[in-house]
């Protein structure tokens, strides 16, 4: 399995995705948003950070790097793509995801950990999950809060496109819902199922050494199916 | 009639004003000052040049006031690679690593405009921290402000919190850690210092150094525009009316060239493509490239018409004194010129030569062929008078020591816990570490939130544990026990992870020190400061002074902000500082004395800041710091907290309602056996140095306390850990017993800021 | 010729906007009365080089809808007038 | 009478204008020519009641003044119209 780990100017959480990928089995890379060919990846990950600052809204500038191109394609023909926070947002921005990820309904930004509760364990990043169990790991974010218009809503949930919901509290005085996110809505996929999307951050818990790897399953799903599919 | 200098012609920039005795006014020196001027140029200088002199000669790069206190701290130590004198401190750590920190204050850019005024202070403090080739990994703050209610105040907490989060996030550092406090004498001059940590391969340390005559000078990243010009005279005057009208030269941070800037700067310094680096921060392009000079021996001349700039038409004058944000000085050999920009261009940046390494040590600046500054560099750096203020104690100060309470308290023994823990200095500040990304970078291994942060070193299994502490209120009431009380207190803090104290950066916010009973405070709390740090092998590495924090309404309450860095030596044996399970043994270690003088107990409870602080017995802190990193070390410890503001009570409630996010709360039993017979108030609130609440597991006690009387840390076990319900404390002697709902505790300690902050407004 | 183009952009009507309503509140304890259905979002102003203003407008709208606004959340509305006349 | 009030609040000249700049290049970067000196600020659009247009620009001034705008950092302008007709 090798990853496209792709750097936009100001991506900042590229190592430790490509750490979690590699700690899975996988092998991982840094693809730099001008480039235009992921150099033969089977799967993509668009990184954390604040790509462009997150300057007019977060994702809308990154959308238009020549490497997106290639990410189509790759996406087009069934292989895996993740969005990991500024990511995500991306992806919507692309319009490869349904909908936006707007200004946090806090108003702030927010940095703690969440529990998200698994709905979908066959997605190429989840399937080493139980459907319905719940896991903790951190969010740190200022436009996580996700939107769309009814209707796309209804859709999602009738082909079961939203991935992963905020459940909780995360503490007696925490709310669930860390940015107001309609339907609690935490990750989505495309139609097909191989365009992942999530606000969470499970690259940044995905070693036992910092006292938990809730995260981890996240990559080791990506390295099973890729086992899964070519068998 | 004087001879000028071989080489330092200079003649005025077109236009400029002619220099008077109100410009010279105007630009913050005084008389003595402007005649070592003349007298070093032997003619008048040009406008150009009284900027410079304004902006090295100003408290903030000379320190006239303070340096010959400085020297008096210790700055050496097996550990210490680099100490003061580069843009950061160097500790050495094991397999070849190395920690760059430094902290730094933007006060008085924070009172005018919280929001950039903080967001730039964080940028300054990451660029000093990348310069040396280090990658941050760490960024703390310790935050100052008025009393919440009023709604000034709350403006500026907000737009300072947002400002800090904002930069450090979009960067991508963790935030580590920090504190605030609230007290009226920060209404009007709040506080923002911030922090940086960063990690490098101590072969790779890169120093800011000029030379190599013929060398270039690059101007790297963003361009010069108007803003900030005088920031450093600035910071180096009293908060006035006139402040006000200084908005216009508010810095605006731009975090995202900054990242571009980091991964370019470090990637320029592996290659080794660089002589010297060093980032624009106060004064700018003036202090970054004369300071770089002095520090090789050299000259440097530079054509301001080459540095690239945001609007046209900008004078030299304006150019120099520029602290547009993000920008970097490089000096390289010609050669590596092209290299350089190549990397640059890859990170969306530019590198623009504008200057080069001379051989006559003369600091010149031309202008379009025009020499409009040339000053002998050495004496422009370290030619400042140096002043030696007179210090003395205020009798005001010293009726406060001797003050005690009048009249009841507000609450009893058992209302002043919650009382206490509402109190906004003490109340969590999860509203605040919110807004900061604290697990980016993934290498978190105990966040904000406890007694100090702890990252990992990559790829390794040892750790960093960093913390920034102060309490005002000790050095308002005894600058020199205060001073030892702040390092102190940090050491206890790193010792509570399991960690082991290495060394300092300080961030010495004091008034005006030419108010003899200001310097005093300065003087004692340095000396309480160094004595501290010897008898801990904490060395200072480096820090920032920033005098004059004063508002019309008088001056701030003295705060020697310590930030220290400790070694632990397998993340694997890091302590938390909350309890942990049901069933866990809660033992007291240090000595308790009921010390309520300058205790939270007498502010809160009784309005009164005063009375003589709890005396700090260095002996007994470096023996608890022993200990706690040896049981920790045979994993003795399952939590582990220090005992400050609010005493043991306060120390055993925050243990017992749990970390942030939390998901169920515990409860706790515990009986004092209290021989001494304090009163109920002095034994849960009293404020003695030296103690740590800790826990272990049932059958490792006896092990605890043998190892406690082997390191000759008094230890008491107290009681045990419980599940949800009530904190009950029963007094042996007098068999008292108080109980408090846990719950409800921690509604009033996590809700305390919250509430406050409802009503964001100006 | 220069046209000075002014672009507002709003969420769209019947999405929440947690921002408008903060704004609404703030207004409110600061004893404004009478100020309603507030909204909050982006202005972006800039400089466009073109023939006439129905051109200028046009490549607004263009700019607009490719990278300004978000179609899925935003609405916009632009204002043409030439260059400096402000 | 009911007002529609439609502020707009830009970065004051001469402070740095990252976000602007950002959106200066990436709209060059996506062909659109002729594009210049870029700003990016807030709109608010709000009803507010007052006898007539004068008061309400009046009130909107005064909130700009204690809320909306920063007066350090940013330069605002206001447009009042009848509610309901545009
Ligand atoms: N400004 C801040 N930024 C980040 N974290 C903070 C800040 N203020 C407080 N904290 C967190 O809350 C913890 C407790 O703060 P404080 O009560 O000051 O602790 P202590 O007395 O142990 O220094 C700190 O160690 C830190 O982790
Ligand atoms: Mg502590």
């Amino acid at each position: 399995m090798r990853v496209a780990v792709i750097r936009f100017p100001g991506s900042n959480c590229e190592p430790e995705s490509k750490r979690a990928v590699e700690r899975a089995g996988g092998e991982a890379y840094f693809v730099w948003h001008r480039d235009t060919s992921l150099g033969g990846a089977d799967a993509v990950i668009l990184p954390g950070g604040f790509s462009y600052g997150d300057y007019l809204r977060s994702g809308a500038i990154a959308r238009f790097s020549p490497i997106m191109e290639a990410i189509r394609r790759l996406a087009a023909d069934g292989g895996p793509v993740l969005g990991l926070c500024n990511g995500f947002q991306i992806l919507c921005e692309a319009g490869l995801l349904p909908g936006a990820l707007r200004r946090n309904a806090g108003l702030k930004y927010v940095s703690r950990p969440v529990d998200l509760r698994v709905e979908r364990t066959d997605t190429p990043f989840t399937n080493a999950y139980a459907m319905g169990e719940v896991f903790r790991v951190p969010v740190g974010h200022g436009d996580g809060r996700y939107a769309a218009p009814d209707a796309v809503l209804d859709e999602l949930d009738a082909n079961r496109q939203v991935v992963l919901r905020y459940s909780g509290p995360a503490a007696p005085d925490a709310p669930a819902n860390p940015n107001g996110s309609v339907r609690d809505i935490a990750a989505v996929c495309n139609r097909e199922g191989n365009i992942v999307g999530m606000m969470p951050h499970p690259e940044r818990l995905a070693d036992a050494a910092l006292g938990s790897d809730a995260g981890h399953r996240v990559f080791e799903s990506l390295v099973r199916y890729s086992l899964l599919a070519t068998r | 009639m004087t001879h000028t200098a071989v080489g330092t012609e200079a003649h005025p920039f077109p236009g400029e004003r002619p220099v008077t005795d109100a410009v010279v006014r105007e630009h913050n020196l005084n008389a003595r000052e402007y005649a070592e001027i003349v007298a070093m140029l032997g003619r008048t200088p040009t406008l150009t040049e009284l900027g410079i002199f304004s902006a090295l000669w100003s408290e903030h790069c000379s320190y006239k006031h303070t340096k010959p206190i400085l020297k008096t701290f210790p700055t050496e130590g097996p550990q210490v690679v680099q100490g003061p004198g580069e843009n950061a401190g160097v500790l050495r750590l094991p397999e070849g690593w190395a920690v760059a920190f430094k902290i730094e204050s933007h006060n008085h850019p924070s009172a005018v405009e919280p929001y950039q005024g903080a967001a730039t202070g964080v940028g300054g403090i990451l660029r000093d921290v990348f310069t040396m080739g280090a990658r941050p990994v760490a960024v703390l703050n310790s935050l100052r402000l008025g009393p919440l209610d009023e709604p000034r105040n709350r403006y500026l907490f907000s737009g300072i919190v947002r400002g800090v989060g904002h930069y450090g996030n979009c960067v991508g550092v963790p935030t580590l850690g920090g504190e605030v406090a609230f007290a009226p004498g920060y209404s009007g001059n709040p506080l923002v210092n911030a922090m940086c940590v960063g990690l490098l391969r101590e072969t790779d340390l890169m120093r800011a150094k000029a030379h190599g005559v013929g060398n270039v000078l690059l101007a790297m990243g963003s361009r010069t525009g108007r803003d900030g010009i005088h920031g450093a005279s600035f910071a180096s005057e009293e908060l006035s009316e006139k402040s006000e009208a200084r908005r216009p030269q508010v810095q605006v941070g731009d975090p995202f060239t900054e990242k571009l800037l980091l991964e370019a700067t470090l990637e320029l310094i592996e290659l080794g493509l660089t002589v010297g680096i060093q980032d624009m921060g106060a004064a700018g392009l003036t202090s970054s490239s004369a300071e770089m000079a002095a520090r090789g021996g050299v000259g440097v001349e530079l054509d301001t018409s080459l540095v690239p700039t945001r609007e046209a038409g900008m004078t030299p004058y304006e150019i120099m004194l520029s602290e547009s944000q993000e920008r970097m000085l490089v000096v390289a050999e010609p050669h590596r010129v092209p290299a350089i920009q190549a990397v640059c261009a890859k990170w969306e940046l530019t590198a623009t030569p504008v200057g080069r390494v001379t051989d006559d040590g003369i600091f010149r600046i031309v202008h379009n062929g025009t020499t409009v500054a040339a000053i002998p560099g050495e004496r422009l750096v370290d030619g400042c008078p140096i002043y030696y203020p007179e210090a003395r104690e205020s009798p005001v100060a010293v009726a406060r020591r001797s003050a005690v309470p009048s009249g009841p308290p507000a609450a009893d023994a058992l209302g002043a816990l919650p009382l206490l823990l509402a109190d906004p200095t003490i109340a969590s500040k999860r509203w605040v570490f919110e807004q900061y990304d604290s697990t980016v970078q993934a290498e978190t291994v105990l966040g904000p939130g406890g007694d100090a942060g702890v990252v990992r070193v990559p790829g390794t299994t040892f750790g960093l544990a960093v913390t920034v502490d102060c309490n005002q209120r000790y050095v308002t009431l005894d600058p020199y026990e205060g001073g030892k009380a702040a390092v102190a207190e940090a050491a206890r803090n790193i010792a509570c992870t399991g960690a082991v104290p290495l060394g300092i950066t300080d961030c010495l916010n004091f008034g005006n020190p030419d108010k003899p009973e200001i310097f005093f405070q300065f003087r004692e709390a340095c000396r309480g400061i160094a004595d501290a740090c010897r008898a801990f092998g904490t060395p200072v590495t480096g820090g920032n002074v920033s005098l004059y924090n004063e508002s019309p309404t008088g001056a701030i309450d003295p705060t020697p902000t310590i930030g220290m860095v400790g070694l632990l030596a397998d993340v694997s044996h890091r302590v938390p500082s909350h309890f942990q399970a049901p069933g866990d043994q809660i033992v007291l270690l240090g000595t308790s004395a009921g010390h309520l003088g300058g205790s939270s107990y007498w502010e809160v409870l009784h309005r009164l800041v005063g009375g003589a602080p709890p005396p700090i017995d260095l002996d007994a802190e470096r023996k608890l710091q022993r200990l706690l990193a040896a049981a920790a070390e045979r994993r003795l410890l399952r939590s582990a907290h220090d005992c400050s503001d609010g005493g043991v009570a306060v120390a055993l409630a925050e243990a017992v309602m749990g970390a942030p996010y939390a998901t169920g709360t515990l409860a706790a039993k515990v009986r004092f056996a209290n021989p001494a017979r304090l009163t109920p108030e002095a034994l849960l609130y009293g404020e003695d140095g030296a103690r740590a609440l800790v826990t272990t597991l049932p059958g490792q006690v006896s092990e605890l306390m043998t190892l406690a009387a082997e390191h000759g840390v008094p230890a008491e076990a107290i009681g045990r850990v419980e599940g949800p319900g009530t904190l009950e404390v029963h007094l042996a002697d007098s068999h008292l017993t108080f109980a408090w709902p846990v719950a409800e505790l921690r509604h009033g300690y996590f809700d305390s800021i919250p509430r406050r902050m409802t009503e964001e407004t100006r | 010729m220069t046209w000075r183009v002014r672009v507002r952009i709003l969420p769209r009507t019947g999405l929440l906007d947690p921002e408008g309503q903060a704004v609404e509140q703030a207004l409110a304890a600061l004893r404004f009365t009478g100020a309603s259905n507030v909204h909050v979002g982006k202005a972006i102003a800039l400089d466009v080089a073109a023939p006439n203003a129905d051109e200028a407008r046009a490549k607004a709208r263009a700019m607009c809808e490719q990278l300004l606004a978000n179609p899925v959340t935003e609405d916009f509305d632009i204002d043409v007038e030439p260059a400096g006349s402000a």
